[in-house]
């Protein structure tokens, strides 16, 4: 059965939860966590149910289609003004269900909190009716509605519930990093607003309905002139260098499951928003501007990972990781090939689940030993055995280890890349090489080797950990092993996309 | 050239002439003057244009009431005539954006086209019918404005109005 | 309601109006003294009454809202000198000056 | 069980990796007996596939071209399909036997030798997993799959050689490994890459088809098999990718055993084999493969001589064989190179499970340790003889025919021939130095020595087996005995297609072989046991060269020092510079300079009312006037 409301639901449950919360008094704070965690497990069901009821027969036509009329024929607005219109696509498919798992994992793993944990779980869930408003608006009033949304809700979880961090040369503080991260993204969104007004006004039908805006031709030249709006508009919360650095920091300073939000489904609506905006709205400026895509995304993975070979810190490692993969999906996205536009988005769930599970991996460790210092620990094999395999699993999956999530991703890319830009291919496949040589160094200084005595105390991770951890690992795996079940999907849709050869 | 405007002309003089010694006059009280004298003018201006009710109010209001006003606050305020105190330093500029707002008035005015410009004909209205107009039509207004006087009356007591420990400040 | 013949054109009217105007800006912006200025800003009312009064004795005699409008404006100048008066009168109190040069709590 | 069915044999071990990954720890015993069950079951399926393999080719000969059968893993509509799928011929059928037959043995032996272990079950569960990927990698008849297995092969033995995880050593040893061999990988994916896009198609044979038939651009094609042999080099710790093995001695020995005989590093020399078309079609390509081969096998015999560590001994002497194999590739003789591969497994097994058995009861390697073993263990000192002396060439033993047949196909290039004839006493004579300095003489550390005593059953049986086995799979280079084990025309036939390839057997090369080993063997002896002081006291006159060779060219350094000043530096620099430039100056620059534009403009507000209506009045003008003149 296929409706609207599922993915409606998907909106309004954390937005009715984020009430409901607000009424429930903040002593309660185990009433809370539950209240939370039955939410997060419902939204992976919803997400779930979407995706595995989407029906592969009818791939080139939106589904779980819902339009409420909100304001219509009123000034300049016409027919289908603005409308709350939902449905997914191939694409939005598997990035609803990566939501869901994310944010079943995210709250699992914020279990552990204590300070304030009514209004952490209120600020949560605002984000994620955000990112489920995203992934599935059809509107683009609604899109950059729920966008904003997504994206305001950090600067208090970061502000608030973050850490401050002294380095040996500089210091972050959490305020700071709360404040670039906005910022930076708020700035970013004003190019995004500017595109969408100005697509609005272009095709003159007095409708923000994207199906609808699909099917106006657009003047090549302005094309050209709006496509880089959306392109670096959306492409900064993609982690596009060199708009890069809200990403490490806001990681640094974020608590943890934020983190996993944060890398796992925020950087994901960016490089949505390119494919939805950009690619779908307007090919011939895609076509124009995709090779300034690929060369920024082969910097943002070469660079990326070579900045992640020296960092001291597991999170700046994992921040600057996340954004050279990335990398790989703008490459995937500038290919403009079928394998490889499939194959970013293969990279967009992969990245999700794996960098969720790192960077719960990393607050496992941090809550207990409250230092990200990589080279303060040694041999934690022997006292977090789980621990261990759960972080190596993560990490081998970023490392392109077949039979993982990040393999198949990463080889439709390549596969992708060599077709149009064999050199800058060349140079995304060595970028592979250099996460290797980063995550076994990490993996080597701390995980192995004899045991630091200091850490004599660590222990394995609690059951909310492992229960949040094992969701993440089970779907890196599985589409590592199995990836059928998401490329049928995406590559449906990816063929439909127009300008994608 | 006819009576009447002869008469306008006169009128006009004298208001342009009361408006520069408001703005030019160096001493306060004779701008005050001058401010009648200009406000005067202005209700002549309305006789001119049959509107004997407004010329009424304007002399009875304007020239009476307000200008009093301004003359107790020019007291109250003991303004030394200095005349360094009493023009500012960017009048040079004051001076051209003022003539080029009234050079682009007039050349509005005169490259526009007027209705009731061939004949000159206007039209009295009687006491009367402003009247009634007044508080039927335009009765809702009316009280609206009578509200605002009420308002400004209340505030400019209140805030003229010492409280404990303004008087220390004064000095 | 009976027809008169002034022989005047509107222009003159409008002209004048202009003229007091540009002089009130005038005052406005280069007096220094508050209750100055206020005088400056009567003129420019003044000059706007005109106008009003002007159009509707050519231009809409029947509706005449032009007059009613300059009754609503002797008004409002009424409260407004009121109103700003005590206003000076109280900066006079509390920084003994009306000189709006040196009441300045806004510079940078 | 057909050879369309040999999908099943990885699945066997990679279904018992995921049982003892899962639930091990519940099992008994930890679960190694289905480890164990599952590869015996490999080793048992493997001979319904050579019989059907054999009927095959004696129904057609050699129009026979092997069997495949595959499944679809993911589809892009119209625009790429990823098959999983295997195929069987000749090259795969020895590969088979050896993983199986080799990973059998060890895993047998590992009952005893790793007895205790902490990490037991974990150590079978990986060792399952390479095995299964082992045996993907030498049935997939595509690249994808290949590669697959290929990554899973490193990943295991990542994990193997770094499971006595609480040594520094061992995990600096697996880290290397494991991304020495990952340098490597990225020409092989690379090329695997290049290939597709020219033909469309990830399929071996089928790509071999297209480049013989001219359809792959030539630079493409020069680009594809120089990085093709990249990923090989580096999987078969070639010069200069080989410093990962001597180090990856860290991990247990049998798991060195399984790496050098049968899984790892065999992987590159079988990639190369299979893909020798393509080689050939190259120019200079067959050269490449010639000259590092024989650069690897010189080198690491001179390093082989000096080293103290029984392990390291062998580590270098598997170099040593590599390089043969290559050499044999190199001349275009697969059948020579698959031969020794054949042979050198067996032989390599047993020295490193004799050897593992030495460091079981002495708990030590180190030759300055050892010596005088032969009393308390008679049948280690007898079967790790046997092992190498095969590998030294002393005459019929299997070592031997597979060098014979490698030095008779370089008989037509002079300098190779030369060069290898150059390391063959060297080989011997190091071989002969490990033996004696381990088994012979008087004891080191007599504490040591007392209590010293031969293994279980789980330890000895495996080892005799491999001696055997040592003993005779030489002959198969007899047409007579390869008919006897099921291969007509004997194994070169079976290996190469493309013609009927009887081993020659050219009695003056082999003579001169024969001459150069004894010389090495005697030389050795000589050293080592009739003047024990010789030795030390030429490595001391000749202290610079023997430094050059115990630290293995000093190319362990240049790495470290590249890796440190050049890349841990760069990066460091790129790092340094994005927080500085990128971030401080561009992002946080971008905020200053709002922060200082707002400082400048704030002067516009001076505070004074007839400055503000001044600038409202020339606004207001200014609008006035754009308005007047528009219209």
């Amino acid at each position: 059965m296929q409706t609207g409301y599922i993915l409606l639901a998907t909106i309004a449950l954390p937005l009715f939860v984020a009430m409901l919360l607000v009424a429930v008094p903040s002593k309660r704070a185990d009433l809370v966590r539950y209240i939370s965690i039955a939410t997060g497990f419902a939204l992976f069901g919803l997400s779930a149910y979407a995706f595995f009821a989407y029906q592969l027969a009818t791939a080139d036509t939106y589904q779980f289609e819902l339009q409420w009329t909100w304001i219509e024929n009123v000034g300049f607005l016409g027919k289908d003004g603005i409308t709350l219109h939902l449905g997914i696509d191939g694409i939005g498919a598997p990035m609803v269900l990566l939501t869901g798992i994310v944010t079943f994992a995210a709250t699992l793993i914020s279990a552990k909190i204590d300070y304030r944990n009514k209004d952490y779980f209120i600020l949560l869930f605002l984000l994620v009716a955000g990112v489920f408003g995203v992934f599935t608006s059809l509107d683009l009033f609604f899109w950059f509605f729920f966008y904003e949304l997504a994206v305001l809700p950090m600067y208090l979880l970061i502000g608030v519930w973050g850490s401050s961090s002294t380095f040996a040369t500089f210091a972050r503080t959490k305020e700071y990093s709360a404040v670039k991260l906005t910022m930076v993204l708020v700035g970013a969104s004003v190019l995004i607003f500017v595109g969408i007004f100005a697509v609005f006004v272009e095709a003159g039908i007095g409708t923000f309905d994207l199906p609808q805006l699909y099917e106006v031709e657009y003047d090549e030249n302005f094309q050209k002139v709006v496509f880089p709006l959306f392109l670096i508009g959306c492409g900064v919360l993609a982690g596009l260098w060199p708009f890069h650095t809200w990403s490490p920091d806001g990681h640094v300073a974020a608590p943890t499951a934020v983190s996993m939000l944060h890398a796992g489904v925020l950087m994901k609506l960016g490089a949505f928003g390119i494919i939805r905006l950009g690619m779908q709205l307007m090919p011939e400026g895609a076509e124009f501007w995709m090779p300034m895509l690929m060369t920024l995304g082969v910097i943002n993975v070469v660079y990326g990972a070579i900045s992640a070979m020296a960092q001291t810190d597991f999170k700046y490692m994992v921040g600057y990781s996340s954004m050279s993969h990335m990398g790989y999906v703008l490459m995937g996205l500038a290919t403009m090939n079928a394998v490889g536009v499939n194959g970013a988005v293969l990279q967009m769930f992969s990245h999700g689940v794996m960098t969720a599970l790192m960077f719960a991996m990393i607050g496992v460790l941090y809550d207990q030993a409250h230092t990200r210092e990589i080279s303060a620990f040694g041999g934690l094999v022997k006292r977090m055995p789980h621990f261990v395999a759960f972080f190596s699993i993560a990490g081998l999956a970023s490392l392109g280890l077949p039979g993982l999530s990040g393999f198949v991703a990463e080889f439709n890319i390549f596969l992708g890349t060599f077709q149009t830009y064999p050199a800058l291919g060349a140079l995304g496949i060595l970028g592979a090489a250099i996460t290797a040589v980063y995550i076994l160094r990490m993996m080597a200084q701390a995980f192995f080797g004899e045991e630091n005595e200091k850490w004599a105390g660590l222990k394995d991770m609690s059951r909310y950990e492992y229960a949040g951890g094992a969701l993440l690992l089970a779907f890196i795996v599985l589409m590592g092993v199995f990836p059928s079940p998401f490329v049928d999907r995406i590559a449906e849709t990816v063929l439909n996309i127009p300008g994608v050869s | 050239m006819t009576v009447a405007q002869l008469i306008f002309y006169v009128i006009a003089a004298l208001a342009v002439a009361g408006g520069l010694g408001v703005v030019l006059a160096r001493n306060t009280v004779y701008a005050a003057l001058f401010l009648i004298l200009a406000l005067l003018a202005v209700a002549g201006i309305y006789i001119l244009l049959a509107s004997e009710f407004l010329a009424l109010v304007q002399v009875l209001i304007y020239a009476g009431a307000i200008t009093v006003l301004l003359l107790f606050g020019l007291m109250l305020t003991r303004v030394d005539d200095l005349e360094e105190s009493m023009v500012g330093a960017q009048w040079p500029l004051a001076a051209v954006a003022s003539a080029l707002l009234m050079g682009l008035l007039i050349t509005t005015v005169a490259t526009s086209d007027w209705p009731g410009d061939a004949d000159g004909m206007i039209t009295r209205i009687p006491f009367e019918t402003l009247g009634q107009a007044l508080f039927r039509q335009w009765a809702v207004p009316f009280e609206i404005a009578s509200l605002v006087l009420l308002i400004a009356l209340v505030g400019a007591i209140v805030l003229t109005h010492d409280e404990e420990g303004d008087v220390e400040e004064t000095k | 309601m009976e027809a008169v013949s002034q022989q005047i054109p509107l222009e003159h009217f409008l002209v004048l109006s202009a003229i007091l105007f540009s002089i009130g800006v005038y005052g406005v912006l280069t007096r220094r003294n508050a209750v100055l200025i206020l005088m400056s800003v009567e003129l420019m009312l003044n000059a706007a009454s005109i106008n009003m009064v002007a159009f509707a004795a050519y231009a809409s005699p029947e509706a005449f809202t032009g007059i009613i409008f300059a009754i609503f404006i002797i008004t409002i100048a009424a409260a407004e000198v009121g109103l700003a008066l005590a206003i000076i009168l109280r900066i006079f109190r509390n920084r003994g000056t009306a000189n709006v040069d040196e009441v300045n709590a806004l510079k940078w | 069980m057909n050879m369309s069915d040999a999908w099943v044999l990885p699945l066997l071990p990679a279904a018992a990796f995921v049982v003892l990954a899962l639930f091990g720890p519940y099992l008994p015993r930890k679960g190694d007996w289905l480890a164990i069950l599952a590869i015996g079951a490999v080793f048992v399926l493997t001979f319904p596939i050579i019989a059907d393999f054999t009927a095959a080719l004696a129904l057609e000969g050699e129009a026979f071209a092997g069997v495949a059968n595959s499944i679809q893993w993911m589809e892009v509509p119209g625009h790429l399909e990823l098959n999983f799928g295997v195929h069987v011929d000749g090259i795969t059928i020895v590969m088979l036997v050896v993983v199986s037959f080799v990973a059998l043995m060890v895993q047998v032996y590992s009952l005893g030798y790793m007895k205790g272990d902490a990490r037991y079950g974990w150590y079978y569960a990986v060792i399952s997993l390479f095995v299964a990927s082992m045996l993907a990698l030498v049935l997939a008849d595509n690249f994808l799959l290949l590669y697959f297995s290929w990554e899973l092969v490193g990943l295991c033995s990542y994990l193997l050689i770094g499971h006595y995880s609480h040594l520094r050593s061992a995990a600096e040893a697996s880290k290397k490994a494991f991304i020495t061999t990952r340098l490597g990988d990225v020409g092989l994916l690379i090329a695997i890459i290049l290939l597709w896009r020219e033909t469309g198609t990830l399929n071996i044979q089928d790509i071999i088809a297209a480049a013989q038939a001219g359809e792959v651009g030539r630079e493409i094609l020069t680009a594809s098999v120089v990085l093709l042999f990249l990923g090989a080099m580096g999987k078969s710790a070639q010069f200069p990718f080989h410093v990962w093995l001597p180090d990856a001695m860290e991990g247990p020995t049998p798991v060195s055993a399984l790496i050098h005989a049968a899984t790892m590093v065999v992987a590159g020399v079988y990639l190369v084999a299979r893909m020798l078309p393509l080689f050939e079609l190259v120019a200079g390509g067959m050269e490449m493969v010639l000259a590092i081969g024989l650069m690897t096998t010189f080198l690491s015999a001179t390093m082989g001589l000096v080293m103290t560590d029984i392990k390291r001994v062998i580590a270098y002497s598997t170099l040593n064989s590599l390089g043969l194999m290559f050499v044999a590739l190199g001349v275009g003789s697969p059948a020579a190179a698959m031969l020794y591969l054949f042979t050198h497994a067996f032989f390599k097994a047993l020295l490193f499970l004799g050897a593992g058995s030495v460091i079981h009861a002495t708990e030590r390697q180190d030759v300055s340790g050892l010596g005088g073993l032969w009393s308390k263990m008679p049948l280690t000192a007898i079967t790790f003889g046997i092992g190498a002396f095969s590998m030294a060439g002393l005459p019929f033993l299997a070592g031997f025919w597979a060098k014979d047949e490698i030095l008779v196909a370089l008989l037509e290039n002079k300098i190779a021939f030369a060069f290898v004839l150059l390391t063959l006493p060297l080989t011997a004579m190091y071989m002969m130095r490990v033996f004696v300095l381990t088994f012979l003489g008087e004891p080191k550390e007599p504490e040591a020595h007392e209590h010293a005593h031969e293994g279980p059953l789980t330890i000895t049986v495996p080892l005799v087996l491999l001696a055997v086995l040592t003993l005779v799979t030489g002959f198969v280079v007899f047409d007579q005995v390869g008919r006897a084990m099921g291969f007509p025309g004997g194994i070169g036939d079976v290996i190469y297609l493309h013609g009927p390839h009887a081993f020659d057997f050219n009695v003056a090369v082999t003579l001169g072989s024969i001459a150069l080993v004894a010389t090495g063997l005697g030389a050795g002896w000589y050293a080592w046991v009739i003047r024990p002081e010789l030795p030390a006291s030429i490595m001391a006159r000749l202290q610079p060269v023997h430094a050059l060779f115990a630290n293995e060219y000093y190319l362990n350094n240049v790495y470290q020092a590249i890796i440190d000043h050049v890349i841990l530096a760069g990066a460091r620099v790129v790092a340094w510079f994005d927080r500085n430039v990128v971030n401080d100056t561009g992002i946080d620059g971008a905020a200053y300079s709002t922060g200082f534009a707002a400082y400048v403009m704030k002067f516009q507000q001076t505070g004074k009312l007839p400055n503000y209506a001044l600038a409202m009045v020339i606004g207001i003008v200014a609008l006035a006037a754009v308005a007047f003149f528009k219209a």
